[in-house]
């Protein structure tokens, strides 16, 4: 049982080095947002749940901050990439043209 | 542009204060309806109470009672907030369509991962990002809320912004030659669908 | 980099050194707790009845410095709102100042209203819960100053009513003195512990000590929100 | 076997904080360095839910709690702050047009 | 025993309720301030009474004795300078902070915090008062309206101001973890053995220059000149002439109980000097009253740091009738200065459109600069004596202090000898009733002082040998279980 | 309350009095009459003026375990009588049709009460506490009469009072070195130390006390001050200043250092290193020095009133010259001098006021001629040169024979010929002085000038009778100058109505000047009856550098007017001591812009680090 639980709590490390990764390599900044958060999400629910692993009696406090990263992780994305956005950012450029053509 | 979407947020509890400012400035897009205000805050209080159990994680009748309380104080300054709970559609069944909702929502999140797990690792990186605008059909703010969280979390996407019924998104990988436009509706429809099951 | 930096830059590093040096002096060998905090450690739970030992001496072998940093904040606010505020007059007549922000986009407004609820309910806790965990009062009031704050940011143009969150703060902060006085009154001391310590770890507990954390957080949580509010209306 | 996991798990997240980190400092833009804290502020409460294991005391989860949500409103805040004024904004916008 | 927490208490909650009073009931909002300092001021006198029966006294809070909880100590020194703190602020609300709320409210809570910060014998809490005061100080300094330059000064103050504070708290707690302690006596009773050495005394050295920051002392009181000249004339007025006192009797207080070593006194004795030098002729370079007035005021304030760094209940004395004359002369000076702005050549003619105002002027000039038989110089006199009677150094401080009499007659002249000068253009006007009339109470409260030097020297020096009784301190706050340790 | 307490109360209500009234028409009068009141009260205690007794003022205070106590002795009486006098002519001149030419004589009128009753009060004191508060009080007092004309009498008076504050300051010093050395502020105490006090600490006493009392009295290295802040003061004001104002530094040098110290230990208090100078050789020649310089500084003067001020500093060089000689007849010398003095120079400055009122300028190159217009005034100007230039039959001739006399006496030829080389300076400029308004061409502008009004004549006149008649009897002021002679210690000189019989020499004035008459009286014999018939040309007709000049030709030597003498001594005028202050304002002016721009600092952050590292660093 507690190897599952160091295996989810390693599990969500990853993610969140790779997130960092991301952030790292990425060109701009909408794919940072992008590689930024969404690992790092699945990086902490996962750690979460290990740790519910190891003390199942935390659970509610638990599911709590899970579910409030949930909520919140991609409104802050959301809000930084807009941001980024009226800050008069433009994506990637070189790729952009040709999406667009 | 994002300046159409100014609901009535009366933020600090004004009515306290009698505020002569009130009534002039709140917009008129949502304002709280006094006849079922104590419903709403019924129903927030049911909303926010489990949450208190959540934090305090024990069934002690001090923390019972006071939770009790605190969770209508709390519905209560809210006020001004509550209206977006009226976007839920009530039917029997909305739990299960929550539940299916959150599934999918989950696999979502999962895939994504990888997805971005796959591209960081890749030591070419491909990327090719892209700005596409979709509509959507959901019409109260809580499912363009919700909808734009989802896409946000899907993979190789990215919510850039919500205009009146326009979601802007940024893609992390936009084929050349490929109709985002298309590819973007199809993935806003896909929880468009779940959602419009139990929000308006 | 200028001559300036440079100078300051080697003033800081000479100052480090000197305290690297002076911390040399210090008596390890007495070990991290000494003479006042081992008695208190030994006396708080008896005496005042918290299961958080800070929380004892925040609140009640050093209740006044609470008080004070609790005004610190409060004269941070009001100066701060006199320096930033327009004019007196339009004080007086609650008009809003100039917005120097848009509106905030479609999520931020929209999820601000699922938020706000929220955090308050986490300010609550916090405070309410601050004799037995870490937190309380300071901490309380900061996440309920968030809640309000952040319709404050997502719509700068909405009222923000300054004459209500100072009616609030001045409220709270005269109920913390006014338990102050209690204790005078009562028994002889400011601040002394009003009602009995109760069992350790139990909410209803401490005696006077949770509401005092109530007020602080309340007082704090008013008064941020309106210092934060100043300064994004400015 | 489990140690090892936690200790790996560690380490690796160690690193992840100096990526992030080293992308707050690195910038280039501003909202770079934001997204940057906002990473560094989930990495943080994961790892303070992870402390709270760690000492096995439930009362550090409450700080977690706080810390994310606190940690979450300082993002949006500065987010809104590098928003330009009204003003900037029409200069932006009328930029975009001209584009 | 209730009176001493009531002194800080009763204008906290007064601050509190400011607002909600003034919303409700305007009429009765403008008297909650000059009530409650009244009522402040009658507990002062109260415990004056108490103090002069039964000697110096302390005062548990919560009950919690000593070493444990925050004490309160209540001699003739605290409650000195709280009654200044009182009378002046009272003296300085003469009809014109009326409706301001805010700025009453700082007022207030300066009135507070500064009464906590004398009377506290505790350190942390001393710190904490301190920044009470110090955040309002700084509060205050910007209230003058659309004024850049003034904003700027302020936030100069404020910077500069943290630092200290920041200063402060380092030396604070090198303190708690040199002793474990934050009780002012327990920490007398330990300071002999375990701050003598260079951790503690470079604690102190940490400490001085923080509170040096408000009291104006060399060299972190740049941010006087400009703060003074640009902000209202009362708040000038009270952080000149009051508040940087506060910080004195601390700095004092810290002197006394824990450090009588001589690195101390020098240390104090050099910062003293150099500000003195530097202060006086800064004045004597300033082109117009306001700065003139703020740059005397840290000349001023150098001298009574030289006074109290002279050991002995007469530096004590000296020091603490420098400070008196200082806040009092200074303020009535501030009051006149309210419509003298700019230039001394543009005060050219003042005497003919304000012969009152310039006759004041000259008086309060002449106290100042120590001519007798005003009360200026009986305060100079006293120090000059402890002065000389001490050693060399003190000597050599003692000429430099004559020599900053004569620059500062010079630099007050020169401005006077303008006002009666005949001129051509329209002189700038009168100062207002609501200044005039602080000045006028000064002008005879000075008067009274020099009627009764006498008394005021003997009660003075009972204050003094008083506060210079370190054994009293100790056996007067700490229980008895202490005491044998 | 005895008469000095009624004294000190008049002198005070006059004061008040002048505050609410004085800008009455007849404020003049009321001040006549209070210092006739006073001069009388004074004359009452000549009688008790007896050897060294002190008669005691009610006033007694208890400040800070010290007695402050107020009480006159005959050197205090003696000047107190000089100080009425002063102010009794100045108010009377003052209360004439001269007031109309002022444009706040309210003002003039209380400073000089406020001078008068400042000075009372220094000249009662009796400890040293009481003496700085008196000292003080004077200073501010003549400080206020300097500067309330404005202008550069304002500038001037600026001048004096950091000099006064300078010399306020080692004052100041002194007294508190001997408070803290002795316990007690009482002169007695003092007085009764000296013996038991090591050389250094009265060495330190001498040169403090020497540097408070003389800044006010203008000896030589602090004189810079006194001429243009008493040429300045307007005419009635100035007379009293530059009668008596600065006399109050020989009055305390006197009284505090000379007497008491004596003159026997100053011999004994050598210089170090310099072993063969002591303290009263170098005080001596100081005072001949003063004596000298600024006299020949007055020669150059072209302002009459300048010169007139200048002289006053030689004057009392010469002064301090007597009392630092110590023997009885010295120091009778030096207090008949500044008796003397007073009369004279209080006529010249009325004098010269006089033709201010009717030409508008003392210049002296713009005036000439005006002792056909103005004969009475000239009468009484030549009266007072007389007296200045020290020559009989004026009071100036019988001092300055006292004081030369003391020098004989005491072996000090050098400092004899220092004094006749001053005397020779007065003579040739007070020429100049008379020559340049009264004598030579008339000048166009002036033709209308009119003798001034009765009111202002008269005392003048009795000003300059006043200096004849002491020239005379100087017995009649000896008696004076006996009663404080002894309250210093000295015995008096035995001296009879027209002067004095000493063992050394006899000077009997009736006699000098009987002889002097009589020779007068047969030159004009020999004039109206030997002589040719007068002849009276217009005042046109001069000759200059041995060429006729008609009316035709205006021609008027005035300017430039000693070349020769100039060209002689110009070499000796190199403003050194000018250059002394300069550098020292210029140090402290430069000096004060760094403490200014020090303060100006726009990162004090800077200074706060560095201060904190440099004091952690010294305990480190």
């Amino acid at each position: 049982m507690q190897i599952i639980g160091a295996s989810l709590i390693l599990l969500g490390t990853s993610f969140l080095f790779l997130g960092a990764l991301g952030l790292f390599r990425m060109p701009d900044v909408y794919n940072r947002i992008q590689a930024g958060t969404k690992a790092t999400t699945l990086g902490s629910l996962s750690v979460l749940l290990g740790i519910a692993v190891y003390y199942p009696l935390w659970w509610p406090k638990l599911l709590l901050i899970a579910l409030f990263i949930l909520l919140t992780s991609p409104i802050a994305s959301s809000t930084l990439a807009r941001a980024a956005y009226k800050t008069g950012l433009r994506p990637y450029r070189a790729a952009l043209d040709k999406g667009e053509g | 542009m994002g300046r159409m979407h100014q609901p009535g947020l009366g933020i600090f509890p004004v009515w306290l204060g009698k505020s002569r400012i009130m009534n002039t400035n709140t917009s008129s897009v949502n304002v709280p309806q006094a006849a079922y205000g104590w419903q709403r805050i019924l129903l927030a209080t049911a909303f926010i109470y489990p949450v208190w159990l959540l934090m305090v994680g024990t069934f002690d009748p001090a923390e019972l009672s006071i939770g009790l309380i605190i969770a209508v104080l709390t519905a209560w300054l809210s006020k001004p907030h509550l209206h977006i709970l009226d976007a839920i559609k009530w039917h029997p069944a909305i739990a299960l369509y929550v539940l299916v909702y959150v599934g999918v929502f989950l696999w979502a999140l999962l895939r994504s991962n990888l997805d971005v797990a796959a591209r960081v690792l890749s030591p070419r990186l491909p990327i090719n990002p892209a700005i596409v605008e979709v509509e959507t059909h959901l019409r109260s703010d809580l499912g363009k809320l919700l909808l734009a969280n989802c896409i946000t979390l899907t993979p190789g996407t990215l919510t850039v912004d919500v205009f009146a019924d326009r979601l802007q998104i940024h893609w992390i990988d936009s084929t050349p030659g490929r109709d985002m436009t298309h590819a973007t509706a199809s993935i806003a429809a896909q929880f468009e669908y779940y959602l419009s099951k139990f929000i308006k | 980099m200028s001559f300036r930096d440079i100078t300051a830059l080697a003033l800081l590093a000479g100052l480090a050194f000197l305290l690297a040096l002076v911390l040399t002096e210090f008596p390890y060998t007495n070990g991290s707790l000494n003479g006042i905090g081992q008695s208190i450690l030994a006396l708080a739970p008896k005496e005042v009845g918290t299961a958080n030992i800070v929380t004892s001496v925040v609140l009640a072998y050093r209740g006044l410095d609470t008080l004070g940093e609790l005004i610190i904040l409060f004269v941070a606010a009001t100066a701060a709102g006199m320096v930033l505020s327009n004019s007196p007059e339009e004080e007086a007549q609650n008009l809003q100042p100039l917005v120097r922000f848009p509106a905030a986009g479609f999520v931020l407004q929209i999820s601000s209203h699922l938020l706000f609820p929220f955090l308050l309910l986490l300010g609550a806790y916090i405070i309410v819960h601050g004799h037995l965990t870490p937190g309380g009062g300071f901490q309380g009031g900061a996440v309920l100053a968030a809640a309000f704050f952040i319709p404050v940011l997502t719509s700068p143009a909405g009222p923000f009513s300054h004459n209500v969150s100072s009616l609030v703060e001045g409220l709270a902060g005269g109920s913390f003195i006014v338990i102050g006085l209690l204790g005078l009154f009562g028994q002889g001391y400011f601040l002394a512990p009003l009602g009995s310590p109760g069992i350790v770890g139990d909410l209803v507990s401490a005696g006077s000590l949770p509401l005092l954390y109530t007020a602080i957080g309340i007082k704090v949580g008013s008064e941020l929100a309106g210092l934060l509010a100043r300064f994004t209306q400015t | 076997m489990e140690n090892f996991l936690i200790v790996l798990a560690f380490v690796i997240g160690l690193a992840a904080l100096a990526l992030a980190i080293w992308r707050f400092f690195a910038g280039p833009t501003t909202p770079d360095r934001v997204v940057a804290a906002d990473t560094l502020a989930i990495i943080t409460t994961a790892a303070l839910v992870w402390l709270a294991a760690f000492f096995g005391n439930s009362i550090y989860l409450d700080i977690a709690l706080v810390y994310a949500a606190l940690a979450f409103v300082a993002v949006v805040v500065i987010a809104r702050m590098i928003e330009p004024d009204a003003k900037q904004a029409d200069a932006v916008s009328s930029q975009k047009e001209a584009d | 025993m209730m009176g001493p927490i009531l002194l800080v208490i009763l204008p906290f909650l007064g601050a509190f309720m400011l607002p909600m009073v003034y919303r409700h009931y305007a009429q009765v909002g403008s008297w909650v301030a000059p009530l409650i300092l009244v009522v402040n001021l009658i507990i002062c006198l109260g415990l004056w009474h108490g103090v002069e029966v039964v000697g110096a006294q302390s005062m548990a809070m919560g009950g919690f004795t000593a070493p444990l909880g925050i004490v309160f100590y209540i001699d003739g020194l605290s409650l000195l300078f709280v009654l200044l703190l009182l009378s002046g602020s009272l003296l300085l609300w003469l009809g014109a902070w009326h409706r301001r709320v805010k700025e009453e409210m700082l007022l207030l809570l300066i009135v507070g915090g500064g009464s906590g910060l004398v009377l506290s014998g505790d350190l942390f809490n001393v710190y904490v008062f301190f920044e009470i005061v110090a955040v309002a100080s700084y509060g205050l300094s910007a209230s003058r309206r659309g004024d850049a330059c003034g904003y700027a000064a302020s936030l100069r103050f404020l910077l500069i101001g943290s630092l200290g504070s920041s200063l402060i708290l380092l030396g604070i707690s090198i303190i708690y973890a040199l002793t474990g302690t934050l009780n002012l006596s327990h920490l007398t009773l330990l300071a002999p053995e375990l701050l003598q050495g260079a951790a503690g005394l470079s604690a102190f050295a940490l400490m001085l220059i923080g509170f040096s920051v408000k009291a104006e002392l060399f060299p972190v009181n740049t941010w006087v000149a400009e703060v003074y000249a640009h902000a209202p004339v009362r708040v000038s007025a009270l952080l000149a002439g009051i508040v940087s006192k506060l910080a004195m009797v601390v700095v004092l207080r810290l002197l006394l109980l824990l450090y009588s070593h001589e690195y101390a006194y020098m240390l104090l004795l050099g910062i003293g000097v150099a500000g003195l030098v530097t202060g006086e002729l800064a004045a004597f370079h300033a082109k117009d009253l306001r700065r003139t007035l703020a740059y005397s005021s840290i000349g001023q304030l150098s001298v009574i740091a030289i006074a109290f760094s002279i050991p002995g209940p007469l530096g004590i004395l000296s020091g603490i009738a420098l400070a008196f004359h200082h806040a009092l002369v200074k303020t009535g000076l501030f009051m006149l200065a309210e419509n003298w702005r700019g230039d001394f050549s543009s005060l050219r003619g003042v005497a003919q459109k304000a012969p009152l105002a310039s006759f004041l002027l000259i008086v309060f000039s002449l106290s100042m600069i120590g001519i007798p038989p005003l009360p200026g110089f009986w305060a100079k006199f006293v120090l000059l004596q402890a002065g000389f009677a001490a050693g060399n150094w003190y000597q050599i401080a003692m000429i430099v202090f004559l020599l900053s009499i004569v620059v500062e007659a010079a630099y007050f002249f020169r401005f006077i000898r303008v006002l009666y000068q005949n001129s051509a253009e329209q002189p700038p006007s009168m100062p207002h009733k609501r200044e005039l009339q602080p000045a006028l109470v000064v002008a005879v409260l000075l008067l009274l002082v020099m009627l009764m030097i006498d008394p005021i020297n003997h009660n003075l020096t009972t204050i003094a040998t008083q506060a210079s009784d370190v054994k009293a301190y100790i056996y007067n706050t700490l229980p008895a279980w202490k005491l044998d340790y | 309350m005895n008469l000095l307490d009624a004294l000190l109360l008049l002198s005070l209500l006059t004061v008040v009095f002048m505050y609410f009234y004085g800008q009455r028409r007849d404020a003049g009068w009321f001040g006549v009459a209070a210092y006739s009141i006073q001069l009388l009260m004074l004359a009452g205690l000549y009688g008790d003026m007896q050897n060294d007794l002190v008669l005691e003022a009610g006033l007694r205070l208890m400040v800070m375990d010290f007695n402050l106590s107020w009480g006159m002795s005959g050197i205090g009486w003696f000047f107190a009588l000089i100080t009425a006098g002063a102010a009794l002519f100045a108010s009377w001149f003052a209360a004439g049709d001269w007031q109309d030419s002022q444009k706040d004589m309210r003002i003039q009128h209380l400073v000089l009460a406020l001078n008068v009753f400042s000075m009372l009060v220094l000249l009662c004191s009796q400890d040293f506490l009481s003496l700085f508060i008196g000292w003080e009080l004077v200073s501010w007092a003549s400080f206020f009469m300097m500067t309330h004309a404005g202008g550069k009498a304002a500038d001037a008076a600026y001048r004096y009072l950091v000099y006064a504050m300078s010399g306020a300051m080692a004052l100041f010093a002194a007294i508190v070195l001997i408070i803290v050395k002795l316990g007690s502020s009482r002169f007695e105490d003092f007085w009764a130390a000296i013996p038991t006090l090591p050389d250094s600490f009265l060495w330190l006493l001498v040169l403090l006390f020497f540097t408070g009392f003389s800044i006010k009295m203008a000896v030589l290295p602090f004189h810079l001050w006194q001429a243009d802040a008493y040429a300045e003061t307007p005419g009635a004001n100035a007379s009293f200043l530059s009668a008596i104002s600065a006399r109050m530094g020989l009055f305390a040098l006197a009284l505090v250092l000379l007497q008491p110290v004596g003159i026997e230990r100053l011999h004994h208090l050598m210089l170090p290193l310099f072993s063969f100078i002591d303290a009263r050789i170098l005080l001596a020649w100081i005072a001949a020095l003063t004596a000298i310089i600024p006299t020949y500084i007055a020669l150059q003067q072209s302002d009459a009133r300048l010169l007139l001020a200048w002289h006053g500093i030689g004057q009392g060089g010469l002064m301090l010259l007597g009392i630092t000689v110590g023997t009885p007849l010295g120091v009778a010398g030096g207090l008949l001098h500044a008796f003397n003095y007073a009369t004279y120079q209080a006529a010249l400055f009325l004098a010269v006021t006089a033709v201010l009122y009717r030409t508008g300028t003392t210049d002296l190159d713009k005036l000439g001629g005006l002792i056909t217009r103005m004969p009475w005034s000239y009468i009484v100007l030549l009266l007072g040169i007389i007296g200045l230039a020290g020559l009989p039959p004026m009071n100036g001739f019988v001092s300055k024979w006292l004081i030369y006399k003391s020098l004989l006496d005491q072996g000090m030829p050098m400092l004899l010929v220092a004094a006749s080389i001053s005397t020779l300076g007065t003579i040739l400029s007070v020429y100049k002085l008379i020559h340049n308004i009264f004598l030579g061409q008339l000048r166009k502008v002036h033709y209308e000038v009119k003798e001034v009004p009765l009111s202002m004549l008269l005392p003048m006149l009795t000003l300059a009778i006043l200096g004849f008649i002491t020239g005379l009897m100087p017995g009649l002021a000896l008696s004076l100058v006996d009663k404080a002679q002894m309250a210093l210690g000295y015995a008096p000189l035995p001296h009879h109505l027209g002067g004095l019989e000493w063992t050394t020499g006899s000077l009997n004035m009736l006699w000098v000047v009987g002889i002097l008459i009589y020779g007068i009286a047969i030159g004009a014999i020999i004039f109206y009856f030997f002589g040719n018939r007068r002849h009276i040309t217009h005042q046109w007709d001069n000759y200059a550098g041995g060429h006729f000049l008609s009316a035709d030709v205006p021609y008027h030597y005035s300017h430039n007017f000693y070349p020769g003498v100039m060209r002689v001594i110009g070499g000796w005028f190199r403003n050194q001591i000018l250059n002394i202050e300069m550098g020292i304002r210029h140090f402290i002016q430069w000096s004060g812009e760094l403490s200014y721009r020090f303060h100006q600092i726009n990162h004090p952050a800077l200074y706060l680090l560095m201060v904190t590292v440099l004091a952690m660093a010294l305990i480190v």
